[in-house]
């Protein structure tokens, strides 16, 4: 391929918090305000890292775990995920399975690193995100699966280098489904309205944010990037099944990177234009994510 | 021998006769009465029935039947009875005249069934074969439908009767030592029954067995 | 003996399944040395009694005789009823010890039937001969290895004969927990696996049997972990759980026999032999680490425990540990042997044969939702008892366990590590036992299995990117903390100032959310005060989670058994004259029927 | 002495021992039984010897007639006296307001060697009225056994026993009567030889046969305790002192069953294979499952030890109507039954001294109050219901085998039913007697060594034949199994 294999980690490692500073602003410019500048992730990382850190009195190493290996398990993530048009760094039969285990690692060490302060809201959060987690990490192995359905290969690069528009005039239908229920998950992952909402000042009804309510300085630093990094992740690979190399493979990177900016916006117009579901609606808006994959497959089957 | 099908018969009716009364009687002193004619009676059947005739050995064991059932076992009941202090049976499960009904179904069943073995058993004369039949089923009923331990026992020895009959009037001959043996257990299973009643009386107080129902499950 | 040689042999499968068998004996031998206290009374008998079990297991995984395996089967399981009943002060002990023998006692009347029928059959109890016979007759086949699949099946827990699990685990003195759970439920997985063998090429229908078996044990397991608040019924439960995942691999590997794929075969099978090596590990490890919580703590009830990290250090790293390799997570043991079984599932996804495809989609759902609930759960273990702060003075003042016991962890904990991290070289030295199990050529195996191992490969290298990067997170945020400084301060409580250690979340709020979505499975029952008025008076929640199997089918079927027993009293009702009736009665009727 | 004396001997030492215990002071009756039924056991041994050399041994001018089959009861019989007596020793000596006092000493001695002689001479007659003799005379010397401490149940069981097994016996007699009668050709006198009806020359009426072993089965199963005939068993078994609701669970049922299965060739050879066989099968069955029935609910100690006799010999019986391999497992369950049903008795009935009851409520702790009996409890309890490695599960794993070799698959799974039912239950009550709390009142057990040597030989040998049969012992049997069909 032309360009580099490093493509997609370091685009991710660049755009990624930009694209949190996207959506934002988009909901900013609906709300009617002029909004963060795009840019404000970036300082807020910066700041926080600058910072000193507050621990719980009665904490162990595992809160300082938490953060840490929570990031690095997200940025080996990069690893695998590929960006339309220049393909994953690195590419094995498999790897999807890997990455859901990366995936896993990280929210287990944030659960862990949120049990340890000992505080009765963060344990809320984490009950609850695990109880998420637990219905959305088969919904994101069946819309794998149905992928790999499609395409015939059971690896990443390639499920998302055999895309094409000719796959879509096959499988329109399965493609679709798949592509909302991606859509959900990204929502649900990295709990965005109307999963949860992370602006809200209400711990009770926080369900990410209140989980690490209690880290500060350099440990949220990490765990805001690696927030937008989880979001640009699952964004790939809601964006990858849209078949970019219809315009050619040339101009794919750039469609690939509208296309992000244009799920970006569209999540702000999501948020802006839905309320929080209550919470115990949201397994149903998981488990039908979930069910849609599953639909998609049965398409294919029969 | 012509005299022995008429004896027979003669054997017979008494015999029947002996125990309707003891299904219609409610004294156990009649019953015990009733009890050793026809244990005499019935002991005659081998001396009869076998036409080899009057052979010491027959006529040996015919006595000792003689002796113990007419004499010696109604001597032991009453005995008990007058140690055990009870004179009449009080009322029995199934009632006197129900009693006599059953004897005529007895009957009628005993003819039937006797009319059946009788081609395998050809050698065995008719009355004897039914009355056995008869006597059995009829001590049978004796046990089951009264409450008093002695006629138990009378049943019992009822019963003992027909097998006795049954015996003398199939098998052509059975060693001595068996014969003896048999009237050696008839001897001791009333002793051994007798002082059982005796013990029993003594702890409850009488011997209406149908109180001895602690033990179930 | 009675009817049969004393035929032994061992071969490749029987020398992998003698591996926990005695490498989990030796630690957890090692490991009660110091757990149970001398003079205690008992202790004796249980030493017999666990090395019983052990020599048992470990005749029964070589026997080569119908005979001489049923014979060390009742062994195995007539052992470790004196383990269970070790603590026979306590009611629900003998309770515990007697649904286990009772439960083991039927699995064994269907093995009775089935080695009956063989041994009739065959002419001979030898394995050799059963094999000839069953080869010849699909029929038979079919019906022994059903009757094989519930009678090993009780043993090793599928649901629903899983409900002894619960109850013998927690009663039984925890490194006899450990050996049981880690060892003797996989005996059971063996005969199955052996059966197999002498049984022929497989339908299809039996693939999906086990699969489905399977897929529901791991589920249930999983879910009833979930509403267990006393730790060591939490570890049954997910041995139940483990099994099902163990039973899903064999699932596939049959169905791959048979749709003639060897790529299905070597993956399932792999996955499974590899899980059942992994489970005794890290099961073994968790129960071993539940020991050590009791002995410290006096209890292994959850609401009661907490802070232990900070007292048990070593403890709480070891049960990290063994938590982080059941949940399978990356670079641990428990995650290559769930990657062998997804990625199967992904192989299967892309056969043609739409039944196949249908095999894999369950095996991926089934895997994730275990997954993420096993997840789910362990953090709640590991949360509630090591992290947070102690919940009763027992939790307070426990001290960390002796050498022995901490040295049998360690090595377990490292052995998670260890074959987590030469995963690939694991994966291709099962060639060999996957061969024997699945009885196709090794070459076929070891073609089917490289390309999985090649992945692993490239995945250990990511997990050791993964290690260096948190390696390096760390330095740079503790080389920044160093100037900016740290504080320490409680926790934000919402502004309320005297944070106490009964304001934790608890571990039955924990899990309330799951436990509450999946009612309609667990159905456990839960008494609920809730808070009313502006000053409640008091509120309260409690869950009691006796096995729904057990309560709603096993226990009314005994009830009903008892009443309709109990009819027979009538005709034992003491009264002599009716009793004479009897034999009268028995006798016209015989004589009726006879004459007819 | 040539073998035909050993059988005389037997019955002489015997009846001599019981004559003798009427002169004898208590602690000198019950060395006496010890004494005889060792030496019964050592002539048993030696005439089994003989028998396995020469097939078969008569005596008395064919009065008497021992092969495999008998002598392999007459060794278990007099195994089982052994046993008994020795756990008698134990038992009266130092039980407490169990002592005998002279008079009942003596009662017990002359009955207890009596029917040991009784029984011995059902098992070496060759005359079927002898045997019936001796049939009875069993009834009537042990009925005082019973209610050896007379009181009113044990009189009411006892009085049941008596009343119900004199009719039964009664019925059996007929049979005997209709089997002599069915000879065609009149044997004369030697009508009741078992050997001459038993030859192949032999022919006998299929019609009188029919109705001879109807009566036969019906009148010694009314003694042997088959359902639904069994209804005087546990009344007696929980009435009467411990060793002989031992001797009777252990050998007086089996004797009976032995006088049936003397007429099954007989009734094989008059009506082919499938008559008796079939009655054999369906009270067998039948026993099995009352018996497990009434397991299910029993509160009484010993009272569930009857029943779970009731449920045994239905075992045996139905081994008997299965084939030639089931005749082996039954013989083999015999004495596996034996032992183990002994050892239960002895077990139930010290705890129960020390208790003072049977009630399995009450009964509890037994290890904790009396190591040596309650191993001995929970030792013979785990055998008797199917535990593995014991030698009954062996036999019954044998039984299943000929169950299915004939196709009886039916039988098989109602076996396998009740004994599942009966394994949970008995367990339930088991688990609690032997694990459960004691009354702290309760004084540990100090235990004569002879006991200790008992409970730990009875289990060890159980254990034994459990893993593994000598190849002597499997042949004597199977020789025993081949004399029952009267495969000569």
């Amino acid at each position: 391929m032309t360009p580099p294999h490093l493509f997609a980690p370091v685009s991710a490692l660049l755009l990624a918090p930009l694209f949190v500073g996207v959506i934002n602003r988009t909901k900013a410019f609906v709300a009617g305000r002029r909004g963060p500048p795009l840019a404000q992730p970036y300082r807020d990382v910066w700041k926080l890292l600058q910072r000193g850190a507050v621990y719980g009195e009665i904490t162990t190493p595992l809160v300082r775990l938490g953060p840490v290996l929570n990031l690095a398990t997200l940025i080996t993530a990069l690893l695998v995920v590929p960006f339309p048009g220049a393909g994953a760094a690195v590419s094995f039969t498999g790897d999807l399975i890997v990455l859901v285990g990366l995936f896993a690692l990280g929210r287990f060490a944030t659960v862990l690193a949120a049990l340890d302060t000992g505080s009765s809201f963060e344990g809320m959060g984490a009950s609850r995100e695990m109880h998420f987690a637990a219905l959305a990490e088969p919904a994101l192995l069946i819309a794998l699966a149905t992928l790999a359905r499609i395409t015939g290969a059971t690896d990443l690069g390639s499920i998302y280098g055999a895309i094409t528009t000719a796959s879509w005039v096959h499988d329109a239908a399965a493609l679709a489904l798949v592509g909302v229920s991606f859509l959900v998950l990204e929502l649900v992952e990295n709990s965005r309205i109307p999963v949860d909402d992370p602006t809200t000042h209400l711990e009770l009804t926080m369900i990410h944010e209140v989980m690490v309510l209690d880290h500060g300085g350099p440990d949220l630093g990490f765990i805001q990037y690696g927030v937008a990094l989880k979001l640009w992740i699952v964004g790939i690979l809601l964006v990858g099944i849209i078949p970019l190399y219809g315009v050619g493979a040339e101009f794919a990177l750039g469609a690939a990177l509208l296309g992000m900016a244009a799920l970006a916006v569209a999540i702000g117009m999501i948020e802006s234009a839905m309320a929080r579901y209550r919470l115990v609606t949201v397994p149903q808006f998981i488990v039908g994510a979930a069910t849609l994959s599953a639909v998609a497959f049965m398409v294919l089957l029969v | 021998m012509s005299a022995m099908p008429a004896l027979l018969a003669l054997i017979h009716a008494v015999g029947l006769l002996t125990c309707f009364a003891l299904l219609g009687t409610s004294r156990i002193g009649a019953c015990i009465r009733f009890l050793s004619v026809q244990g005499m009676l019935f002991s005659l059947v081998p001396i009869i029935a076998h036409d080899d005739g009057f052979t010491l050995r027959v006529l040996l064991l015919a006595g000792a039947n003689i002796c113990l059932k007419g004499v010696i076992f109604p001597a032991v009941l009453l005995h008990l009875r007058a140690r055990a202090g009870f004179h009449r049976e009080v009322e029995p499960f199934v009632g006197f005249v129900a009693s006599i009904l059953f004897g005529i179904a007895a009957l009628v069943v005993s003819l039937a069934l006797a009319r059946e073995l009788h081609p395998a058993l050809s050698h065995a004369p008719f009355v004897m074969l039914q009355a056995a039949i008869f006597l059995i089923a009829i001590g049978l009923f004796l046990i089951v439908s009264r409450r008093n331990a002695l006629i138990q026992i009378v049943g019992y020895l009822v019963i003992e009767n027909g097998i006795f009959v049954l015996g003398a009037i199939t098998v052509v001959e059975t060693p001595l030592l068996v014969e003896l043996g048999i009237l050696l257990d008839a001897f001791v299973a009333v002793f051994v029954m007798g002082i059982a009643v005796f013990h029993i009386s003594r702890e409850f107080g009488m011997a209406d067995v149908d109180r001895l129902n602690t033990l179930r499950g | 003996m009675p009817g049969g040689g004393l035929h032994v042999e061992i071969d490749v499968l029987s020398a992998f399944f003698l591996l926990p068998v005695f490498g989990l004996s030796a630690l957890t031998g090692l490991y009660g040395r110091s757990y149970l206290e001398d003079g205690e009374p008992g202790t004796a008998s249980s030493w017999l009694h666990l090395n019983l079990l052990t020599a048992a297991m470990a005749l029964v995984v070589v026997a080569r005789n119908g005979l001489l395996f049923l014979l060390a089967w009742e062994i195995m399981a007539l052992a470790p009823f004196f383990l269970v009943i070790f603590d026979d002060r306590r009611e629900s002990t003998r309770h515990a010890a007697w649904i286990y023998l009772a439960a083991t006692h039927l699995g064994t009347a269907f093995l009775l039937v089935m080695f009956v029928l063989l041994a009739n059959l065959a002419g001979t109890s030898d394995f050799g001969g059963y094999a000839a016979v069953l080869r010849a007759n699909p029929t038979l086949s079919s019906v022994v290895f059903l009757l094989a699949l519930i009678g090993f099946g009780s043993k090793a827990g599928i649901v629903p004969a899983h409900v002894w699990l619960p109850e013998a685990h927690p009663a039984a003195p925890s490194h006899a927990s450990a050996l049981m759970s880690g060892a003797m439920i996989k005996v059971g997985i063996y005969a199955l696996l052996r059966m197999l063998t002498l049984l022929g090429t497989p339908p299809p229908w039996w693939g999906w049997v086990l699969l489905a078996a399977g897929a529901a044990s791991g589920v249930l397991g999983v879910l009833y972990a979930l509403a267990q608040h006393d730790l060591k019924r939490l570890l049954a439960y997910h041995s139940v759980e483990n099994i099902g995942i163990i039973l899903i691999g064999i699932g596939i590997g049959v169905l791959g026999l048979a749709y003639g794929n060897p790529t299905l075969v070597a993956l399932g099978f792999a996955a499974g032999l590899l899980h059942v090596v992994n489970h005794s590990i890290f099961k073994g490890l968790l129960f071993l680490g539940a020991g050590s919580v009791q002995h410290a703590a006096h209890t292994v009830e959850l609401e009661e425990l907490g802070g232990l990290l900070k007292r048990m250090p070593w403890t709480g790293a070891c049960f990290l540990l063994g938590s982080a390799a059941i949940v399978g997570l990356p670079p641990l043991n428990g995650f290559i042997s769930e990657f062998l079984l997804i990625y199967s599932g992904y192989v299967a996804l892309l056969l043609p044969t739409m039944a196949a495809a249908a095999a894999g989609l369950i095996t991926l759902v089934a895997m994730g939702l275990i997954g993420g609930l096993a997840a789910a759960c362990f953090a709640k273990a590991f949360g509630i008892v090591f992290l947070g702060a102690p919940r009763s003075s027992e939790a307070e003042h426990a001290q960390e366990s002796g050498q022995p016991m901490l040295a049998s962890m360690v090595i377990l904990a490292v052995l998670c590590v260890v074959i987590g991290i030469v995963g690939p070289l694991v994966v291709s030295a099962l060639t060999a036992v996957v061969a024997a199990a699945s009885g196709l050529p090794v070459t076929e195996i070891a073609a089917a299995l490289n390309p999985a191992s090649g992945s692993l490969a490239v995945a250990i290298a990511l997990f050791t990117a993964l290690v260096v990067l948190s390696a390096l997170f760390w330095a740079a945020r503790e080389w920044r903390l160093a100037r900016a400084g740290v504080r320490r301060a409680p926790v934000w409580g919402c502004g309320f100032g005297r944070p106490t250690a009964r304001m934790q979340y608890t571990a039955s709020s924990f899990s309330q959310p799951l436990v509450t979505q999946f009612r309609l499975l667990i159905a456990n029952r839960e008494a609920v005060l809730t808070p009313d008025g502006y000053f409640p008076a008091a509120a309260s929640y409690a869950s009691d989670s006796g096995d729904p199997f057990l309560r709603l089918l096993f226990a009314p079927t005994f009830r009903w058994f008892r009443r309709l027993a109990s009819r027979l009293n009538v005709i034992q009702h003491g009264h002599i004259h009716v009793y004479v009736l009897y034999v009268a009665a028995t006798l016209i009727a015989l004589l009726a029927w006879a004459s007819l | 002495m040539t073998p035909g004396y050993a059988i005389d001997a037997m019955l002489i030492v015997a009846i001599a021992g019981a004559l003798l215990c009427l002169a004898a002071r208590p602690r000198q009756v019950l060395a006496m039984a010890i004494a005889v039924s060792a030496v019964e056991l050592g002539l048993a041994a030696s005439l089994w010897v003989t028998v396995l050399a020469k097939s078969h041994v008569t005596a008395a001018d064919d009065l008497f007639f021992v092969d495999a089959f008998s002598t392999f009861h007459l060794v278990v019989l007099c195994l089982v006296f052994l046993l008994c007596s020795l756990f008698a020793w134990d038992y009266f000596v130092d039980g407490g307001e169990f002592t005998l006092a002279v008079g009942t000493a003596r009662r017990f001695g002359a009955l207890w060697l009596g029917s040991f002689a009784a029984m011995m001479l059902v098992l070496v007659s060759n005359n079927l009225g002898i045997m019936w003799v001796g049939m009875e005379a069993t009834t009537l010397l042990t009925a005082f056994l019973i209610s050896l401490h007379p009181d009113r149940l044990s009189l009411e069981a006892m009085w049941k026993y008596l009343l119900i097994c004199s009719v039964g016996i009664a019925f059996a007699f007929v049979g005997t009567i209709f089997t002599a009668a069915s000879v065609q050709e009149g044997l004369g006198a030697d009508a009741l030889l078992w050997t001459r009806l038993a030859a192949p020359e032999a022919r006998l009426d299929p019609t009188l046969m029919t109705f001879a072993f109807v009566f036969v089965l019906v009148g010694y199963g009314t003694k042997a305790g088959l359902a639904p005939i069994h209804s005087w068993l546990p009344d007696a078994h929980s009435q009467a002192p411990a060793p002989v609701s031992a001797m009777f669970s252990g050998f007086l049922l089996n004797t009976a069953l032995y006088c049936i299965l003397r007429y099954v060739p007989l009734v094989r050879r008059a009506l082919g294979s499938g008559f008796a066989d079939h009655l054999l099968v369906f009270f067998g069955a039948l026993s099995i499952l009352v018996g497990a029935g009434f397991i299910v609910f029993q509160r009484d100690a010993k009272r569930l030890l009857a029943y779970s006799s009731v449920e045994h010999l239905g075992i045996i019986a139905l081994g008997y109507g299965l084939g030639p391999l089931g005749s082996f497992a039954a013989l083999f369950h015999t004495l596996n039954h034996s032992l183990s049903k002994s050892l239960a008795f002895f077990a139930v009935g010290r705890l129960g001294q020390r208790y003072g009851t049977h009630d399995m409520g009450t009964l509890s702790g037994a290890l904790r109050t009396d190591r040596v009996w309650g191993l001995g409890l929970l030792g013979s309890l785990l055998a008797l219901i199917g535990a593995a490695p014991f030698a009954i599960f062996m036999s019954e794993y044998q039984l299943l085998r000929a169950a299915a070799r004939e196709g009886a698959w039916l039988v098989l799974v109602l076996f396998l039913a009740a004994g599942a039912v009966v394994f949970i239950t008995a367990l339930r009550q088991l688990i609690d007697m032997a694990f459960g709390d004691a009354h702290s009142s309760m004084p540990k057990a100090r235990n004569a060594s002879s006991s200790i040597l008992l409970v730990v030989g009875v289990i060890g040998l159980l254990l034994f034949l459990g893993l593994w049969m000598p190849p002597w012992l499997g042949d004597a049997i199977g020789r025993a199994a081949d004399a029952a069909g009267a495969r000569l």
